[in-house]
């Protein structure tokens, strides 16, 4: 690639030393600063710029940086031929010409010169302001504004009694006392399930044997109870028991 | 509005201003240039912010802008935020208020449980509790009583007021709280049936 | 001198100065009350130190004071200098404050070269430029946007401030080169009918 960039640079047209600016590759932040460095020594407005020869320049001053031997970056030898490309279709008869035109490679690389240069200038006025610090001075010494949060505890009576109250019952010596609950025991139970389906020769629910109460406690107590007594009153051959499917009622009569 | 300052004024103003530490007449003198009578501007100065938000004052010869002292309560503000008495803070306050005077190991036994040293701060801080002396045992320690405040916050007219041991059986907050769980539980079931 | 300044403009007056940073009109009213026509009273004081050697101004919505800047070359003395900014970071302040939002990736499009490491970060350190999200398009790029203290550090009072930002915006210069071509196309193509 080298060699071949050689050859264009020759090529290009020579440049009146005096227009020439000082070869110093690293003072350029890449190939369009560089560019539109050069396009500013044609002193004409950007928007009337002539494309060739701002290719020409650029390429003469690659080519005398290659001369004198200077490093260049690789971003500058492919700008390099990409205008040195620019530069032959711009050159070739109109015809002859590809999709995208060179007309509008050129136009859009001066579009691109145009923004940057825009964006440059604004920057040039930008820091051209009054800034703080420089022209103009905030105060020395601000006392500041201080919030200073206050804390405002709150609770209400109804915690604190409560509170107490937990920790009384917490730290209170505890007396466990077993309440009284009336229970059928199982001997109880086993005398008056007997006694009781002795008495009716149909089937009845193991329900309906069972002592009629409001304490459910004692309902709950009596069930279980007449239950084991039934099971145990069937083991002894002295009852049957039947149900006709799953959770169904508990039919018992005496055997 | 006022008349236009002289660019003397201005000069100096501007300098105060931006100092970070006040200048001296020499410091000014210096900074806007010897053609100014520094000494008379300071004066025209320090009338014209005399009654206003900010005034120029002398401080050992240093001379300087100050926020105006009435102001100061715009500077700092106090906003407060209120924030629930945790459950620790909560239970020494009670005990406090049932037990009163009580010192730090009465409160820490009768609550079972240590209390950490920001807990009583708080309530201090609060203005409920406040150091009532010391207990004459060995040791000497400190105790705490509850204060006026207090029984303002708490609508209480005076200790008396607060439910004694019999109220609180009766309102059912003496019972262990696992007690008065299960009582709970026990009614919604026999509800549901 | 001045006639007496009223309450509501000493206390706007000294929180403003006091400030250590600008205050918009929203703290002012917490600052000073919710009973004190903020807006007005900044009025007022605008009024009074305009001419004064430091003025009141307002920089993206908020309000500070600041030194009359023909007074610069009193106040200069002595004094550090902001650090001057390189010309990449310029250039690149220069076209977030001109296009944002705006990606890394269309900074360096505009200036053809990447934007080396530092650059961003020089100007986020310096509290002018801030990440603003992302753009939903692939590879959703982080945007940047410029801050309130770039407002003020250049003493604009808005964005629409900005030097020169109409006649780039007439001109097209703040257009991608591709909306500008066809934009360019299209006239070229009506003038020739």
């Amino acid at each position: 690639m080298n060699d071949l960039s050689i050859e264009i640079f020759e090529d290009a047209p020579e440049i009146a030393e005096s227009e020439r600016l000082t070869l110093d590759i690293d003072g350029w932040e890449g190939p369009l600063d560089l560019l539109l460095s050069l396009a500013r020594t044609q002193k004409v407005d950007l928007r009337e710029i002539s494309i060739l020869a701002l290719v020409e320049q650029y390429l003469a001053f690659i080519n005398d940086a290659k001369v004198l031997k200077l490093e260049i970056a690789a971003d500058y030898l492919v700008m390099a031929a990409w205008l040195a490309y620019l530069k032959s279709c711009l050159l070739l008869p109109r015809d002859e010409q590809e999709d995208p035109s060179p007309e509008e490679l050129a136009l859009r690389l001066q579009l691109r010169l145009q923004r940057l240069n825009a964006m440059r200038e604004a920057g040039a006025r930008l820091m051209a302001r009054n800034r703080i610090g420089r022209d103009v001075f905030l105060r020395g010494a601000p006392e500041g504004l201080r919030v200073v949060r206050k804390m405002q505890w709150t609770a209400e009576i109804y915690d604190l009694i409560s509170a107490y109250g937990q920790i009384r019952a917490r730290t209170e010596p505890a007396v466990h006392v077993v309440a009284h609950r009336p229970v059928m025991t199982l001997e109880d139970a086993l005398v008056r399930l007997e006694r009781m389906i002795g008495g009716i020769p149909e089937w009845g629910t193991l329900q309906s044997f069972l002592p009629e109460t409001e304490d459910s406690g004692y309902r709950r107590s009596a069930l279980a109870s007449s239950f084991v007594a039934a099971l145990e009153l069937a083991r002894q051959g002295k009852a049957l028991i039947r149900q006709e499917e799953d959770f169904a009622e508990l039919m018992v009569r005496a055997a | 509005m006022s008349e236009a300052p002289g660019e003397d004024v201005r000069a100096v103003e501007a300098a105060l201003f931006a100092s970070e530490d006040g200048l001296t007449v020499n410091d000014l003198t210096q900074t806007v240039g010897e053609d100014i009578d520094v000494k008379a501007v300071l004066e025209i100065l320090a009338g014209h912010y005399a009654g206003r938000g900010f005034m120029l004052v002398e401080r050992g010869k240093h001379w300087h802008f100050e926020t105006a002292p009435d102001l100061a309560h715009i500077l700092r503000r106090e906003r407060e935020s209120p924030r629930k008495l945790s459950r620790a803070a909560t239970e020494t306050l009670a005990i406090i208020a049932y037990h009163e005077p009580v010192s730090r190991a009465e409160i820490e036994a009768i609550r079972g449980v240590q209390i950490s040293k920001g807990t009583l701060d708080v309530l201090m801080e609060a203005g409920w509790v406040r150091p009532a002396g010391r207990r004459e045992t060995p040791g000497r320690p400190l105790i705490y009583a509850t204060t006026p405040v207090f029984l303002e916050h708490f609508g209480l007219q005076n200790k008396r007021d607060l439910p004694g041991l019999d109220d609180l059986k009766a309102a059912g907050l003496l019972d262990p709280v696992d007690a008065a769980f299960e009582a709970l539980e026990l009614e919604t079931a026999e509800g549901d049936d």
